[in-house]
């Protein structure tokens, strides 16, 4: 059901004049249009073009994207970073459903401020983040030599950074909090006689999780697994800085045609590219949620 | 821009505040420094809008032609430039900055591209870009991260004599020795400071870096480093004032870039940032000789291209 | 024997409101037992804490003579219909009712099975596949009545559980859960408004008013012998005169009333002479007389009411002008020649008249 | 009520406490550092006395402090901004044919989805096609247009979630659509919009590649940031970095305080 | 003269489901009109379609005279009691009774004095400051009723208005509700599961069945003359005996049935003898004898059940097996006698048993 019932669907029926009405559609899809479709619909003609000698040949051709398949090792990189963000959506996506459901299970009173507490990072530049993490886990960082000090190692550990698992481990942290909130805000709105009707039906804890829980959040899973691989799929700043000889990402590729490449039908061929795999990737949690049956 | 005011894009330490302060002071003109992290985010934005957001612009050596080609920077009037005297004679013929009949950039910062090397490692100096590929220091050489300077430098490590023109044989002898190099790393790094943060957290004995500021910024922290322009050469970088093509306000612009030129400001910036200034013969940067002053190169797309297949390889 | 559950002094408070107290109700095996009293009166504060769904602030809760204290919501073998359906909107009819048993681990087919049997029970065969939202209110209560029962738990609590339902859905469940009660000896703890209902169904009845205890009994007996004007007047209707308790001979006394001196009979101990009292006379015992005897109490015919089987019949007595008196009569054609403004002789038999002590 | 579950608790517990400190150890560090001050004596790590030398630094950097300033403003417009137009998104979303929500729904996202080097290069192109200068506005507008689909993903979620019976309620007792949204719709997303505009706050403030393509001579402070690690960040970067945290989590409690929703607001 | 409401054959759907087929109702003004209706029949919609809250596949809706297709929801001169309350949880309920009011601008003074009032009138004078969660499931109705009714609209739609309140609370309310009807000139439009609640309360009684009218009338002639099977067995309680027409005097008609030749009056046009047709006594009507005269209607008693004021009595007649005859008596002690498995001659007056086309 509807919040707001309108005339549009076979909803009730409602006075709106036509000024009204077009004035409606045209702020919300006008205004997407204007600034968002507009601008960037450039970019897609763009990548139908090519470089020659340094200029550009404004002639229709998909002599890009068959570069991307068949020249230098962009699907490679690309397949790699596609690999690398959806691990960290599966293990961000995890984590963020058990921390959502753990600050669900806490009084009305505290919850807000449990989950603000998980938010707070974000207001700390990731650029300063990722040099603090690369301060505490570096061979000579605050981590190792705290060990060292306690006398617990004595040699410093040296495979915490500049290694994929060290992307993994920064992408994870710096985008948890994305996951977090829209999870938790799903849950937030499960009737609380649900619970109460699903124990007395013999329901463990666990089972609520499973039946309860996890089906009525999933709308905020979704969104957090959108949030996370497109975050994590575009992001090229943290592998570069974290994960060292690894740490080569398809968005660097594409940002890399636009500099003194410049090389931006390539780029712009990428950047599509790059695209439709977050559009299906949002299409594909769309299709999750197709069964929603809401009160 | 209004008429009193002077917009720059520049790299952090190219416009102090001090200086900024002063020249407004002295001027009326107000100054708005748009600082970048980078020569490629640089281009991209000067591009996007064809120049009209800046007034003056440094831009170095081996990008300049593609500013000007892209019409992004338009030719210098050497009639305004009154501070052009000022420069040492080395730099008076702003040859590196001069193609087509015209010139695009006045000389303002220049260094090297040499090897920083931990002096415990190394009681002597290694003398040849070759220490960073032996396996003995597999996981300790960290190198700069930039498609067209990793080239020339692989290009000089092989010995090739002009690293800005390399023929298809010798780009993939580049990339190949390159590649090799990356099972030695332990990681790129990006910027001087990436390079003296990773240095100091990490046990790294060598690195092919950003320049002077790597080795004093380490020094200061208190790590014992030296840097050497090894027997095959360094790239030697060179930063240049352009007026952006885009400008309406070339008083403004011109007037920046006299006061910039002074010789007060080129020791400052010396002294605070351990840029080589282009006005004043600067302390200890004696091989300025043994540099190959960066060029255009032959093709820049071909070059981003080999690069990320470098970084792609496994 | 001992009861199959026990709530012993039990009391409840909301911050500063007390909303149970001293709350003490047995239930026996395979007992049908309907709480009945005035809204808000803490009739589902007791089945939550029965069901596990709220804590308590003082007395215990026994089951089979061991403590519930420690016992989770799932691991008691009750099961509840919410008095506002908990329904889950994410599944369909048969899973809302499969449910209990999948956490049960039940094989699919036996499922499947059993939420066919169970929905053609409460008349909702067809409707396996719709979602809640789909559903009338009345087709919800069912599916709530159906996910509880599925589980064949050794109790059941029930609030409210037949009210959006028409008389004769009504009448079909009421016999449902007679027949289920029988069938399973399971126990209910049943929740209504509706006295016939309770009346018809229960074994045993507790009113509760204020978070207290009333009276207790089976239905017959509360009925014609409530102790307390409060469940005089709430269970049935009730003719309520005060009046003052002149003399007593036996049981049966003479109250002195505004209207003359009225005869009742006491239940229990007899009042002390000048006590005040409240005597109570139900609607269906009152006698009408167009020819009245002399001395016998006149009223005047205020409101005739058709209610369908019976007619309500509202007099007013000069002495008693706040309160008109209720008289049913079955509508079958006895009271043809009633007339409003009408003068009637009103009588009835002193055993028919409760005496009350005045609260 | 709650169903009650040491063991799911425990574990929960376990893996909220072990998020807490991933999430928080390089925000300590980072205090720690603007306090302390990392000091090596020929290699070997020390820490320098404690000092508030940065903070001092700080209050007289007036470039970094300028940036700040301009980053608060772009933040709170853009975020503001921001919920609105994905509150109105939302709502149109669900009461507009389905086709032209998904249409919309696309275009709002796709700046979301491409990469911000695509997103600010093309709004700067179309900002110097309609030769529109460069400045605070546009970095406005190039932060709303990405976070907007953050914020409205957010809100959808919960706007979905709500259920119409209290909207028809509102509409019954004779609210305009206004009075509905303002008294019901609105107060019953405030965890949504509360959390959403914090979250648009956070991604604004720390907004880099789309902004870099769409300032003008504004700086903000990540981009100050960006350019400034070419050659190391002052110490007082640290101390910034610090104050901006207190500052939040000091603002968060309050908000969280007065949030307090009446006892047992439970369904 | 024009009615104030009028719904004129309207349709509606849900997916295939067609849940309202060819609605034609008028409200006049100042009229309780009682939809009735088993669950499921579409009641709630006819509602929620007169409230604006769900739109129709067919016919029109007029509001003296205007058609209510354009009119916006909050500017229909209406307001509704929700099924399930629908109450604001965030708001306290002060707030949710005065929102109407607020919404409208009143100054506060005045809303919080009317909020009060209506508060008072509802019984929950004191709980202004609870918020929904709070509250019991009768009070929450209460806020519901009072909200609805604080802007003295000229139609108030009531779902079920009083399904979750006690006998005695329920009165009261059924009086205030007649009472606002007079004073205030309001229209209501009612449903209720409560028959002696409808028949009381109503002017008109509309009887819908599958998304149809089954019949419509004042509560007296539906209850004595319904015209249809279904209205006979849903409104009240019915005896249906299956007989075949034999031959009619008038009104007065034979009827062949298994417990043989009984007799019945036609209310409207005689069916042809020889049709099929079900003869309907109501259990208030039907007469006990226990020493039969001769060829009387002999019937054993299967069941006596008490239901406080009346006692139902159920029979089992040996040529209909199927069914048990149900007798109503006043329990006045009339009935003390009784066994069961006694066996009693029963009777009716021809005109109290309606003949009516088997369906
Ligand atoms: N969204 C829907 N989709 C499909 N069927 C629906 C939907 N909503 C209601 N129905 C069906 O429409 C019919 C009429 O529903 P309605 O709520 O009007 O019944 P009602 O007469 O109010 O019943 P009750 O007395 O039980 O409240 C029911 O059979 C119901 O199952
Ligand atoms: N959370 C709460 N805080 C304060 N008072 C409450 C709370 N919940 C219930 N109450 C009060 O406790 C009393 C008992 O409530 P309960 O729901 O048990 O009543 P009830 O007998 O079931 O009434 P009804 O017949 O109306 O459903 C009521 O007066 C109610 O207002
Ligand atoms: N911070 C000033 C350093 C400038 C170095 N310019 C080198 C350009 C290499 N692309
Ligand atoms: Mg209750
Ligand atoms: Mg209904």
């Amino acid at each position: 059901m509807n919040p707001m019932p309108s005339s549009a669907r076979s909803g009730p029926p409602r006075r709106r004049g036509i000024a009204r009405d077009l004035l409606w559609h045209g702020l919300n899809l006008g205004l997407p249009l204007l600034f968002v479709v507009l601008p960037i619909l450039s970019f897609v003609l763009v990548s139908f073009w090519t470089l020659k000698d340094g200029q550009i040949v404004h002639v229709l051709t998909l002599a890009n994207y068959r570069a991307f398949f068949t020249e230098g090792s962009y699907l490679q990189v690309y397949l790699s970073t596609l690999a690398l963000s959806a691990q960290v959506t599966l293990i961000n996506v995890v984590l963020a459903t058990a921390i959502a459901v753990f600050i669900f299970r806490r009084t009305p009173r505290t919850r807000f401020l449990i989950l603000m507490s998980f938010m707070l990072p974000l207001f700390m530049s990731y650029i300063i983040k990722i040099y603090s993490i690369r301060s505490i886990l570096g061979q000579r960082g605050l981590l190792n030599e705290g060990l060292l000090a306690l006398g617990l190692i004595d040699q410093p550990i040296e495979a915490l950074l500049f290694s994929r698992t060290a992307i993994f481990i920064a992408l994870a942290v710096l985008y948890l909090p994305y996951a977090i909130l829209p999870i938790y805000l799903a849950l937030d709105r499960i009737p609380a006689n649900y619970l109460a009707a699903s124990a007395d039906l013999g329901a463990t804890p666990l089972q609520a999780l499973r039946d309860i829980v996890l089906p009525l959040g999933r709308p905020g899973i979704a969104a957090g697994a959108v949030f996370t691989f497109i975050l994590t799929f575009g992001d090229f700043v943290t592998p570069q800085m974290v994960g060292g000889t690894q740490g080569f990402t398809f968005g660097r590729i594409v940002f890399s045609q636009f500099g003194l490449a410049l090389n931006w039908p390539l780029g712009s061929a990428l950047a599509v590219i790059l695209l439709a795999t977050t559009l299906l990737a949002v299409a594909l949690a769309g299709l999750t949620l197709r069964r929603e049956h809401v009160r | 821009g209004p008429k009193g005011e002077v917009r720059l894009l520049a790299y952090e330490g190219y416009a102090d505040p001090a200086w900024v302060e002063e020249f407004e002071k002295e001027t009326g003109i107000t100054v708005k420094v748009t600082y970048v992290g980078g020569v490629d985010e640089q281009i991209a934005k000067m591009k996007a809008s064809n120049g009209k957001d800046y007034d003056v612009v440094t831009v170095d050596t081996a990008s300049l032609k593609a500013f000007a080609d892209q019409k992004l920077i338009a030719p210098i009037d050497k009639e305004k430039l009154t501070s052009a005297k000022n420069l040492l004679p080395d730099f008076q013929p702003m040859s590196n900055a001069t193609f087509g009949g015209a010139t695009y950039g006045v000389p303002w910062a220049w260094g090297s591209l040499g090897m920083v090397y931990d002096k415990k490692t190394f009681p002597t100096a290694p003398d040849s870009w070759e220490v960073l590929w032996d396996p003995r220091f597999k996981g300790k050489v960290i190198s700069l991260d930039d498609a067209n300077n990793d080239i020339n430098f692989g290009a000089i490590a092989l010995g090739i004599k002009d690293p800005f023109n390399l023929t298809d044989a010798q780009l993939a002898q580049v990339k190949d020795k390159l590649i090799a190099l990356k099972k030695n790393l332990l990681t790129y790094f990006a910027g001087f400071d990436e390079g003296t943060t990773i240095w100091s957290e990490n046990d790294v004995v060598l690195m092919f870096s950003m320049g002077e500021l790597a080795a004093i910024n380490l020094q200061k922290k208190g790590f014992d480093v030296g840097y050497v322009i090894p027997k095959e050469g360094a790239v030697g970088w060179l930063d240049n004032l352009t007026v952006s093509a885009g400008t309406d306000n070339t008083d403004a612009a011109y007037a920046w870039m006299n006061f910039a030129l002074q010789k007060k400001i080129g020791a400052d910036m010396a002294k605070k940032y351990g840029y080589g200034a282009t006005t004043d013969a600067p302390q200890g940067m004696d091989y300025a000789s043994r540099l190959i002053w960066a060029q255009n190169p032959e093709d820049y797309t071909r070059r981003q291209a080999i690069w990320n297949e470098v970084k792609a390889a496994n | 024997m001992q009861p199959l559950l026990h709530l012993e002094n039990i009391s409840k408070r909301y911050g500063s409101v007390r909303v149970l107290d001293g709350i003490d109700i047995t239930v026996a095996d395979n007992e049908f037992l309907t709480i009945l009293g005035p809204s808000g009166s803490g009739k589902t504060t007791i089945l939550r804490i029965i069901g596990g769904f709220e804590g308590i602030d003082g007395g215990r809760l026994m089951f089979e003579g061991r403590d519930l204290a420690s016992v989770p919501i799932n691991r008691r073998p009750f099961n509840t219909v919410f008095q506002d359906y908990a329904l889950f909107h994410h599944m369909n009819v048969a899973e809302n009712v499969g449910y209990g048993l999948k956490v049960r681990g039940r094989p699919k087919a036996e499922i499947a099975a059993k939420v066919a049997d169970v929905l053609e029970t409460v008349g909702l065969g067809a409707l396996g596949a719709r979602y809640p939202a789909q559903l009338s209110g009345g087709q919800r209560q069912r599916v709530a009545l159906a996910r509880a029962i599925i589980c064949e738990p050794r109790l059941i609590l029930l609030d409210e559980p037949l009210s959006a339902l028409d008389v004769e859905l009504r009448a079909q469940m009421q016999r449902f859960l007679k027949s289920l009660q029988r069938r399973l000896g399971i126990a209910f703890v049943f929740i209504t408004h509706d006295q016939e209902e309770a009346i018809a169904l229960s074994d045993r009845i507790i009113v509760v008013h204020r978070g207290r205890i009333e009276q207790e009994g089976a239905p017959e007996q509360l009925y014609r012998r409530p102790r307390t004007p409060f469940t005089a007047a709430f269970l049935g209707e009730n003719n309520l005169i005060p009046g003052t308790l002149t003399s007593a001979e036996g049981a049966v006394c003479q109250v002195e009333t505004a209207a003359g001196r009225l005869q009742a009979t006491v239940d229990g101990p007899v009042p002390s002479p000048g006590s005040p009292v409240l005597l109570a006379v139900r609607p269906e015992h009152i006698t009408l007389t167009a020819n009245p005897a002399p001395g016998a109490l006149l009223a005047e015919v205020a409101e005739i009411r058709f209610l369908g089987a019976n007619i309500l019949i509202e007099l007013r007595h000069p002495a008693l002008p706040d309160t008109l008196l209720k008289v049913r009569r079955l509508a079958d054609g006895g009271t043809t020649g009633l007339r409003i403004g009408q003068s009637l002789a009103i009588g009835w038999a002193a055993a028919d008249a409760a005496l009350l002590a005045a609260s | 009520m709650k169903q009650k579950a040491p063991l799911i608790d425990a574990l929960l517990g376990l893996i909220a406490m072990a998020g807490l400190i991933a999430l928080y150890a390089p925000l300590v560090a980072v205090a720690a550092l603007s306090f302390f001050q990392i000091l090596r004596v020929r290699g070997v790590m020390g820490f320098a006395p404690f000092s508030l030398e940065p903070y001092v630094a700080l209050i007289a950097n007036g470039e970094i402090l300028a940036a700040l300033a301009t980053s608060l403003i772009v933040a709170v417009v853009a975020s503001l901004a921001s919920l609105v137009l994905a509150l109105m998104f939302a709502f149109y979303f669900v009461s507009a044919r389905r086709g032209f929500g998904l249409m919309m729904q696309v275009m709002v996202f796709l700046p979301f989805l491409l990469p911000p080097i695509i997103t600010g290069l093309s709004l700067l192109i179309a900002f110097r096609e309609i030769e529109f200068s460069r400045g605070l506005a546009t970095i406005i507008v190039g932060h709303i247009v990405f976070i907007v689909p953050v914020v409205y993903r957010t809100v959808l979620v919960r706007l979905q979630l709500l259920g119409g019976s209290l909207t028809e309620a509102s509409l019954d007792l004779g609210a305009s659509q206004a009075q509905t949204l303002i008294h019901v719709i609105l107060p019953q997303m405030r965890p949504a919009l509360i959390s959403g505009v914090l979250l648009a706050f956070a991604i604004s403030f720390d907004e880099t590649l789309i902004t870099l393509f769409v300032a003008g001579s504004e700086t903000t402070l990540p981009i100050r940031l960006w350019a400034m690690m070419r050659v190391g960040f002052v110490p007082e970067i640290n101390a910034l970095a610090t104050l901006i945290l207190v500052f939040t989590a000091v603002i968060t409690v309050a908000i969280g305080l007065l949030q307090r929703s009446p006892a047992g607001h439970a369904s």
